[in-house]
């Protein structure tokens, strides 16, 4: 009884989170806020539903199956918001209005994507 | 790195017997064997439960800060500050550095969109950039400090 | 259930007709993967739609017993699959090469071979 | 109970959440918007076959969800290489 | 008597090997052959003309009808006699007229082949067996006329030749097998003896058309005539053999042969009373305007053959007796006048009648040949014309009600091919010798020879035609006729009527001889015709199907592909809707439908709608996307409706597709706008209309019970003997094991195929390089 | 794609998805997965490495050419389906084990050596594509 | 289980063989040829004995891993499938040997033989399938392996014709498929055999002949029939020769082969779709004739001949009487031979005169008369001309056309005779007896009258070889018609087949 009451506070909660995101992505008015939002929270409640399945199965087996998803999501979510972000970037996905700094602006080299460390570069 | 993933291999088969701990160990020795020969650098692993713990500091940083966001995600107006900003790095392997921004990505409101060439630099896409010195500050305090205290 | 699937898988082979019927290369092949997509799904609505029962044998028994899905359909949509899988690949190279070599996207330029020379 | 409320509240509410991120696929505008929301239609996928493998008493319904989290990623590292590809032969 | 008939194949293979050695003395010996088959069948003539025709018969493909089966009767042998007797002349003229060509002994095979060929469409007993020799003379035929082959005109009158006989022979082939059909045997001596009433049947009609379809092509009557003209661009000895004397009376034989089949019916008689006679007026006229020697001599053989079909058409006994004769007697004399042209062609150098003249004076022997060939033509006496041509008056005279007009036409007839005959065996030899052919001279004995001794046949005959009374006439009439023929073959047959009308018949065309003067003026003023002429509306009908074939050929083969694509969906549509309208009972058995969960709606509505932006959407990274989700939301139905291997395949290979999509897409262009509001709609109207044929096809077999028997052993056997768990698995690698096997050898061959596509894109480029 | 946060990743995600490649290609005669689905993860894990490293580097590591595992492949699947002809005179492809299952694999039979011979030709094709397609794109 | 039926396996499967032995010596190009040559010859010795076991023994079946009908995969070796099998080995033996002497290095080093070793195999792998799925997974290796060798060497006529064929015969796997769900729907099961048995308790029989004519559409596009036929005249002379060879011969006769299979086996009930047929071959002999007419190229003479000719075939289907069947089964064999031959001379022609225009082309038999002699051959049995090959089965179907009085199909089958003569003589006369001029010389063209005589020979050898297999058929016709008429008769019982198959 108490698992179950556990299983369902999580999966309630996971898929809050999940629904979060999804709000988050729609309302979120630039594309990098869009996938600040959705990568974390979604990799949360994702990991609260399958906790979810670990406690009900209750097998060791599956348990380490679900750990092994987490660990993959983990692994993978921030990477690939990383991947698309920066691809955004390149191609010029414009940032919020609102938005208050942008210091990477002009650090990557056309052509070849060389990304300089320089603090201060040739501002125009 | 054998080791851990003879670990996986029980784990996925949900089966912690002497023979499925062998083949297991056979297994990734082989796989090891297959990929050791292009990548350099053998000094992987011997932290894995170091990190481990450091996950668990990690969810419930998770936690708080998916909190914040979502507080701004469902109210009507937006009160973020949004910028990129460029944060110097005290990481420089490769695993310091991989660690330490997709634990900035996986925070809510941040974001590493990449790292400089020569590797001394971390852009950071984040939410709320009230001012950029504190929250410089608060990653390499807070993040990456940890990090590198496990790390190294 | 079964009156929207079949509404559905329709509707995919309407879409990938239209699209085949278009001119671009890219658009024909999306269309071929549709149809495909349709082909599959039409296997497994007419096998009989049966929920939550994998045709799989329990731990323990040795037959299955009660209600299952019929595993025929479904081992034939997974050859189909990969079948079109393999085909649907050497499509796509085919329509890149033939940009590259014919240097258009255009299917109706594509036509001098039926003109007789 | 459980079933009842999973089936009842949980899925409906991930099902919401579909829905939201396909809005955001359908209305892009750019591909990046396309691609972050079907990462995480996959995602909500993920999190759809947990609480159907509950439902149904099915744990190898968790297999599935294994592949998706494994796989999913790759879709978007493809078409992040596109987007940076396209762009640096544009220059 | 196989030997006999194959002999000339035989022959033609021999030379095709060793061709190269084929000159000089060889040449000349060659002529054994026809001379010994003319002997062999001359032996035959005692056992046919007592009623005991020699028979052979050898199976060949009994099972599809087919039999060498050869029978030496009396109307065969005739013909076999002058295919043998007229070859060994021609064999043997031919060694000096061909003499040092080059391919002569491609010539002579040819020559061979249709020898033996035309052996064979008059001794078969076989109708298929008929058919297909009857195809080989055509063949062989298309090899001489086209035997100049570098002339186009010469390849274009054997094609001519061929189109016409070969339209004919296929009419000959569906005749054959309509006869087969209608009296159950391949046999034509069975067919004749079968009792079937022919003319009572209902396809009759249709039998008729077709084998006059078939005798009238080859027989070059009337409107199909012209093509014989045409073939006289081949060498004058093929003129001689094929077109004047052989092949040209193949049709001729195919009548007479089917006569006492056939005949009997007015439709019978009619048509070949009306076309022959059209034919042989219409050809004899033709005579006035020709003045190439070999031209007149075609057009005089056309109303010859006319004569011939129409003489069968009247189909008395007399009729038939006399048509045997002429085809004697025709044979005879136009041999000689075109082997007398040959000579005068090869020696004067022109076969232009309106200048040759005086060449009596050097080739004497020649010109004694042309005389009696001439009046025999004439059908003066004492020739074996004169002979024939009373046959013939006899026969009209005869005919029942219109006798009167049936004797005019024979007469004017006559007088023109008299007139005919004149001009090609008489004028070149009278008159005064020009200067341009005083280098002219004497030919050798191979050429003259032949001619001669044709003539002197032709009186010999005509003076003794009882010798072909009892041995050749009857027994060939007697194959025509129902009994015992009752005739005697005379040249004086006392001062009666048809002694008249021959008078008249030798008046009137020697005075038409004396008066008129073929000329080039006339003969462009009947070119100008042309175009109205059965060969310009032949032509014309031609060239009008070409572009109709043109035209309908280039609307479907249209060269878009997705034209193609309508067109097939369409006829699928359209087929596969009249069935299910017509005989399906439409209904939805609601009791079979499962209940629907909400999840599965947003699913549904997911694909939809993600569906509909790929078909849509103006980027194509974003419909690449979309087919992505859509690919998903079938992975997630799969998960639902328990087949967790296809959701998970599904899931692997969307991306990998996706993956690939990519790839390339980045190196193609955007997509153009190029479609038309009116062609989306036409195809969306399409592509509609077939998705809901697929729903409402789905919607029906739902209704019906599914045999699970199959799937059912499976969940029974797949752990006890196939020891695995995974029943859909254990199919793939076991039960169903020979799928997946080549279902990998499919992946194997895609992967080989990508990797040389994109190969060769490597090695063009390097082979640019360099 | 120059970037060390994927490459990095890349580098413990090969060996963690080829792992559980193995896995699911062993265990898809008893629950979901198999020759097939097996080989597609293999192959996602190499093409993953790809993007990330470049294909030469991937290369070296793969040694031969991803193709040759596709000949590889139908010849253990073709052998395991000879097997049984050749040991029994039992039709081709008849089921042919050996007795008592083996530990951590299970039961081994020609089935098994067909699926391997499956899981080959997966890798080796998808492999074969992508590879050709992204050095000549 | 007995041995004979095992021995079913052995062409096949030695096909399998030599494919992946081909593959493994991917860049040993010399090996490949002889492999390839020696192996095709195997494989014709493996499909005579079986052809020779069958026409001793009687239909034979063998039960993929030992399952029993319906549940494993069946295959089957009737008289037919045996023929065809043994057709196949022949045109691949044929096409092997020529494929050594033309097929470029270029070619050679992208996988061609291996490829052309699949596509074998499917073929033969269609022909003894005795299961509706399996036939299906036949035809896309059949498919996949053709869209390979249309492409290899991907030269732009190529690519672009490989686009329409790809399009289209993806097109009509996707309606057989369509067509195997709703027939497994309607029957749950897949074996042949057993569809047979099952078809008649099957309540809803409209809508099982709904289902047929998916499979008549489906089949029908490979068969290239009226109005299905597009894609073939669009590519069938792109690809190199001996590639178009193999096409001719034999892949549309695997679309004609599975409509003779389904429709004499499991669809027989509704005489709506043999009328169908009737109109179906009607305008299939009309069209393809007409085409061939207004075609320069002597490819695309061929290609348009090819679809001409399916309509007899489909004429004796439709006809679907005992004689007709016994006609159209020998046409087929005789069009398999005639075909490929056909397309394996117009690569010779076009290695003499680096052309295939007929306008261009000319003077051929003055310059190679036994060569013309011997092209002849088959030329003139692709029109039929009595004695050769292709007069014979004419004979039966034209007599079964009339005992059924299908007079209108007769006519259109007299009327495509005519346009083959007349388009044949024309072709002759343009290509052989016109005056023709050398062709420019280009150095390393890898012309015919630059080659070495041992090479040469390999080019002309398996065209004599065929043309001998086309004399053979029409001098001997009393052998293949005994054998048609066997097949025929076999195709109207189909009790033998599904004896053979369930026990
Ligand atoms: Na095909
Ligand atoms: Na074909």
């Amino acid at each position: 009884m108490i698992t179950e009451i556990l299983i369902l506070a999580l999966a309630f909660l996971g898929a809050l989170f999940i629904l979060l995101a999804a709000v988050g992505l729609v309302r979120m008015p630039d594309l990098y806020l869009r996938i600040s939002v959705t990568t974390k929270a979604a990799t949360l409640g994702i990991g609260l539903l399958l906790a979810c399945a670990a406690l009900h199965f209750n097998d060791l087996a599956i348990t380490s199956r679900v750990l092994a998803i987490i660990l993959f999501l983990l692994l993978t979510a921030p990477v690939g918001a990383h991947l698309l972000g920066r691809a955004s970037y390149f191609v010029n996905v414009p940032m919020w209005k609102n938005s208050v700094m942008d210091d990477l602006k002009g650090k990557y080299e056309r052509g070849t994507h060389k990304l300089s460390s320089e603090e201060k570069t040739d501002e125009s | 790195m054998n080791l851990l993933l003879t670990f996986v291999w029980a784990a996925l088969t949900g089966n912690f017997d002497y023979e499925n701990f062998l083949f297991g160990f056979l297994l990734s020795f082989g796989i090891m064997w297959l990929i050791s020969r292009s990548s350099g650098d053998t000094r992987y692993f011997t932290l894995v439960l170091k990190v481990l713990a450091f996950i668990g500091f990690f969810i419930k940083e998770l936690v708080k800060a998916n909190l914040e966001v979502a507080y701004d995600v469902i109210t009507p107006r937006f009160h973020m500050t949004p910028g990129i900003v460029r944060i110097p790095l005290e990481a420089n392997t490769k695993l310091e550095i991989t660690f330490l921004a997709n634990l900035i990505s996986l925070t809510p409101g941040t974001l590493s969109l990449d790292v400089s060439d020569d590797q001394k630099v971390l852009y950071v896409h984040s939410m709320y950039i009230a001012d950029k010195e504190e929250f410089i500050r608060s990653i390499k305090d807070g993040f990456e400090k940890r990090l590198l205290a496990i790390l190294r | 259930m079964e009156i929207l699937l079949a509404i559905m898988v329709g509707l995919l082979y309407a879409a990938g007709l239209f699209m085949i019927l278009r001119r671009s290369l890219v658009k024909l092949i999306i269309g071929l993967v549709l149809l495909g997509n349709g082909a599959n799904l039409l296997i497994f609505l007419l096998g009989r739609l049966v929920k939550g029962r994998p045709p799989i044998i329990p731990e323990g028994s040795k037959a299955l017993a009660g209600a299952f899905a019929d595993p025929v359909p479904q081992a034939l949509i997974l050859t189909a699959i990969v079948i079109s899988f393999g085909l649907q690949s050497f499509a796509i190279i085919l329509i890149k090469q033939a940009y590259k070599v014919v240097g258009t996207d255009d299917l109706d330029e594509i036509n001098a071979t039926d003109e007789d020379a | 109970m459980l079933y009842t409320l999973l089936y009842y509240a949980v899925l409906p509410m991930l099902m919401i959440s579909v829905v939201l991120a396909f809005v955001r696929f359908a209305i892009g505008p750019r591909l990046s918007d396309r691609v972050i929301a079907l990462d995480l239609l996959i995602t909500i996928g993920i999190g759809v076959i947990a609480v159907y493998s509950i439902i149904n008493e099915q744990p190898t319904f968790l297999d599935i969800a294994m592949i998706l989290a494994l796989i999913a990623f790759l879709s978007t590292v493809a078409f992040s290489y596109y987007l940076e590809k396209r762009e640096k032969d544009d220059n | 008597m196989l030997l006999a008939v194959l002999s000339g194949f035989i022959f033609a293979l021999g030379l095709a090997a060793f061709g190269r050695r084929f000159k000089g003395r060889a040449v000349v010996l060659s002529a054994l052959l026809p001379f010994g088959l003319f002997a062999y069948f001359l032996s035959l003539l005692p056992g046919a003309a007592a009623g005991q025709p020699a028979v052979y018969r050898y199976a060949w493909a009994p099972s599809l009808g087919v039999e060498l089966s050869f029978h030496a009767d009396g109307l065969g042998l005739l013909f076999a006699l002058i295919i043998s007797g007229i070859g060994t002349l021609v064999f043997l003229y031919s060694a000096e007229y061909m003499k040092g060509h080059k391919y002569l002994g491609r010539f002579y095979a040819y020559l061979g082949a249709f020898m033996g060929a035309m052996l064979g469409v008059v001794l078969s007993d076989n109708i298929l067996a008929l058919f297909i020799f009857w195809e080989l003379t055509s063949l062989s035929s298309f090899f001489l006329i086209g035997f100049k082959n570098e002339e186009a005109a010469s390849r274009r009158s054997a094609l001519t030749a061929l189109g016409v006989t070969g339209a004919g022979g296929l009419l000959l082939l569906a005749g054959a097998l309509l006869l087969v059909y209608v009296t159950g045997t391949y046999s034509i001596r069975e067919m004749l003896t079968s009792g079937v009433a022919l003319p009572e049947h209902g396809l009759y009609p249709a039998v008729l058309c077709l084998v006059f379809g078939a005798a009238f092509t080859k027989s070059a009557q009337f409107p199909f005539h012209f093509w014989l003209p045409e073939a006289m661009k081949a060498p004058t000895p093929v003129s001689t053999y094929l077109h004047s004397a052989t092949m040209v009376k193949a049709g001729i034989y195919l009548l007479m042969r089917l006569s006492p089949l056939l005949s009997g019916h007015q439709y019978w008689h009619a048509t070949l009373i009306t076309l022959g006679g059209v034919t042989m007026l219409y050809a004899a006229v033709h005579i006035l305007f020709r003045t190439d020697l070999k031209g007149i001599l075609a057009y005089s053989t056309v109303a010859a053959l006319g004569i011939l079909a129409f003489l069968i058409g009247i189909g008395t006994e007399a009729a038939l007796l006399a048509a045997a004769v002429f085809v004697l007697v025709h044979a005879l004399y136009k041999a000689a006048l075109f082997l007398i042209a040959g000579i005068i062609d090869h020696e004067a150098g022109t076969r232009d009648v309106t200048r040759l003249s005086g060449l009596g004076r050097i080739m004497l022997p020649v010109a004694a040949a042309g005389f009696l060939v001439a009046i025999s033509s004439a059908g003066a006496p004492p020739t074996f014309g004169f002979v024939g041509k009373d046959l013939i008056y006899e026969a009209t005279l005869h005919a029942g009600p219109w006798s009167t007009l049936l004797t005019a036409m024979a007469i004017l007839a006559n007088m023109l091919l008299l007139y005919g005959g004149f001009v090609a065996g008489i004028r070149p030899f009278a008159g005064p010798l020009p200067e341009e052919f005083e280098k002219a001279h004497m030919p050798g004995p191979l050429l003259w020879v032949p001619p001669v001794l044709l003539a002197a046949l032709s009186l010999l005959f005509g003076l003794a035609p009882q010798l072909l009374e009892g041995m050749l006439a009857r027994p060939a009439v007697a194959a025509m006729v129902a009994g015992q023929p009752d005739f005697h073959l005379k040249l004086w047959h006392g001062f009666n009527l048809v002694l008249q009308l021959s008078g008249l018949t030798l008046a009137g065309g020697l005075l038409l001889y004396w008066l008129f003067r073929p000329s080039l003026r006339l003969e462009r003023r009947i070119g100008r015709l042309e175009n109205i002429s059965p060969k310009g509306i032949t032509e014309g009908l031609a060239r009008g199907f070409e572009r109709f074939s043109g035209w309908y050929t280039h609307l479907l083969q249209s060269g878009y592909v997705r034209r193609y694509v309508f067109i097939i969906i369409s006829f699928l549509l359209a087929l596969v809707s009249y069935r299910i309208f017509t005989s399906v009972n439409l209904y939805i058995d609601y009791g079979r439908i499962s209940s629907m969960a909400t999840y599965e709606a947003v699913i549904l509505l997911l694909m939809l709608v993600a569906t509909l932006i790929a078909v849509f959407t103006d980027s194509r990274l974003a419909a690449v996307a979309a087919m992505g989700v859509v690919g998903y939301s079938i992975c997630l139905l799969f998960v639902f409706y328990s087949a967790p291997d296809l959701a998970m395949t599904q899931f692997a290979i969307d991306t990998l597709t996706v993956i690939l999509f990519v790839l390339v897409l980045y190196r193609l262009p955007k997509y153009l706008k190029i479609s038309n509001t009116r062609g989306r709609l036409r195809d969306g109207a399409l592509a509609l209309a077939f998705g809901m044929l697929i729903t409402v096809l789905a919607l029906e077999v739902l209704n019906e019970d599914i045999n699970r028997e199959v799937g059912n052993y499976y969940a029974e056997h797949a752990y006890v003997l196939a020891r695995g768990k995974n029943i859909v698995n254990v199919i793939l690698v076991d039960f169903r094991g020979m799928d997946t096997l080549v279902e990998i050898s499919v992946l194997t061959v895609a992967a080989v195929g990508v990797f040389s596509l994109l190969g060769t894109g490597l090695d063009i480029k390097k082979r640019g390089e360099k | 794609m120059n970037t060390i946060i994927l490459r990095t990743a890349s580098n413990y995600l090969l060996p963690l998805l080829l792992l559980f490649s193995v896995f699911i290609l062993l265990r898809g005669h008893y629950l979901p997965g198999g020759g097939f689905v097996g080989g597609l993860v293999a192959a996602i894990a190499f093409v993953l490495h790809a993007f990330a490293n470049g294909l030469d580097n991937t290369r070296t590591l793969l040694r031969i050419h991803p193709g040759y595992f596709m000949p590889l492949g139908l010849a253990l699947s073709f052998l395991s389906g000879l097997a049984p002809i050749l040991r029994t005179g039992r039709p081709f492809m008849s089921g042919l084990w050996f007795d008592g299952p083996l530990p951590a694999i299970g039961l081994i039979g020609s089935p098994l050596f067909f699926d391997i011979g499956v899981y080959f030709v997966v890798i080796g094709a998808s492999l074969t594509i992508i590879f050709t397609i992204t050095e000549n794109a | 289980m007995t041995t004979t039926g095992q021995f079913l396996f052995a062409p096949l499967l030695f096909q399998f063989f030599l494919a992946v032995l081909l593959l493994f010596l991917w860049r040993r190009t010399d090996l490949q040829r002889w492999a390839s040559i020696f192996g095709n010859l195997t494989g014709l010795g493996l499909a005579s004995v079986l052809f020779l076991r069958v026409w001793r023994g009687g239909a034979l079946s063998v039960q993929a891993g030992g399952w029993e009908a319906p549940f494993g995969i069946t295959l089957v070796a009737d008289m037919f499938s045996a023929t065809l099998v043994l057709l196949t080995s022949a045109i691949g033996l044929a096409v092997a040997i020529y494929s050594a002497a033309s097929v470029q290095e270029l070619r050679l080093r992208l996988g061609y033989f291996p490829i052309l070793q699949f596509l074998l195999m499917g073929l033969a792998g269609a022909f003894l399938a005795g299961d509706i799925f399996n036939l299906y997974v036949w035809f896309e290796i059949i498919i996949i392996s053709s869209f390979v060798l249309i492409t290899i060497g991907g030269e732009r006529l190529q690519l672009e014709g490989a686009v329409k064929y790809f399009t289209i015969n993806i097109l009509a796997s996707v309606i057989f498929l369509t067509a195997i769900a709703i027939l497994y729907g309607l029957t749950g099961t897949l074996n042949l055999a057993d569809l047979a048995v099952k078809a008649k308790d099957i309540d809803n029989q409209a809508l099982f002949s709904v289902s047929a004519l998916m499979f008549f559409a489906g089949f029908g596009i490979k068969s290239a029939v009226f109005p299905l036929y597009f894609w073939l005249p669009a590519s069938y002379h792109a690809p190199p020769a001996a590639v178009s060879a193999v096409f001719a011969g034999l892949l549309t006769k695997v679309g004609v082969y599975a409509l003779i299979r389904i429709f004499s086996l499991v669809f027989t009930a509704d005489p709506f779709i043999y009328e169908f047929m009737g109109w179906i071959a009607i305008l299939t002999l009309f069209t393809g004739g007409v085409g061939a007419l207004v075609q320069n190229n002597i490819r695309r003479v061929f290609s348009f001949f090819i679809v001409c000719h399916i309509g007899f075939m489909i004429a004796g289907l439709a006809i679907f009487s005992r004689p007709a069947l016994a006609g159209a089964v020998f046409y087929m064999a005789h069009d398999i031979v005639v075909k490929a031959n056909l397309f394996l001379l117009a690569g010779l022609i076009f290695k003499i005169r680096h052309t295939n225009s007929m306008k261009k082309l000319g003077g051929l038999y003055a310059e190679y008369p036994r060569l013309s002699l011997l092209l002849a051959v088959p030329l003139f049995s692709l029109v039929g001309i009595p004695p050769l090959s292709g007069f014979w089965p004419k004979v039966s179907l034209v007599l079964a056309g009339l005992e059924g009085r299908h007079f209108l199909l007769v006519g259109a089958m007299l009327l495509a005779s005519f346009l083959t003569l007349i388009i044949i003589a024309r072709l002759w006369a343009e290509v052989f007896w016109k005056n023709g001029q050398a062709p420019e010389i280009k150095p390393n063209a890898g012309y015919f009258p630059d080659m070495e005589p041992k090479r040469r020979a390999l080019l002309v050898a398996p065209i004599a070889m065929l043309a001998l297999a086309s004399l053979y058929i029409g001098f001997a016709a009393e052998h293949l018609q005994l054998l048609s008429e066997r097949i025929a008769s076999e195709l109207s019982d189909p009790a033998s087949y599904i004896r053979a198959v369930l026990p």
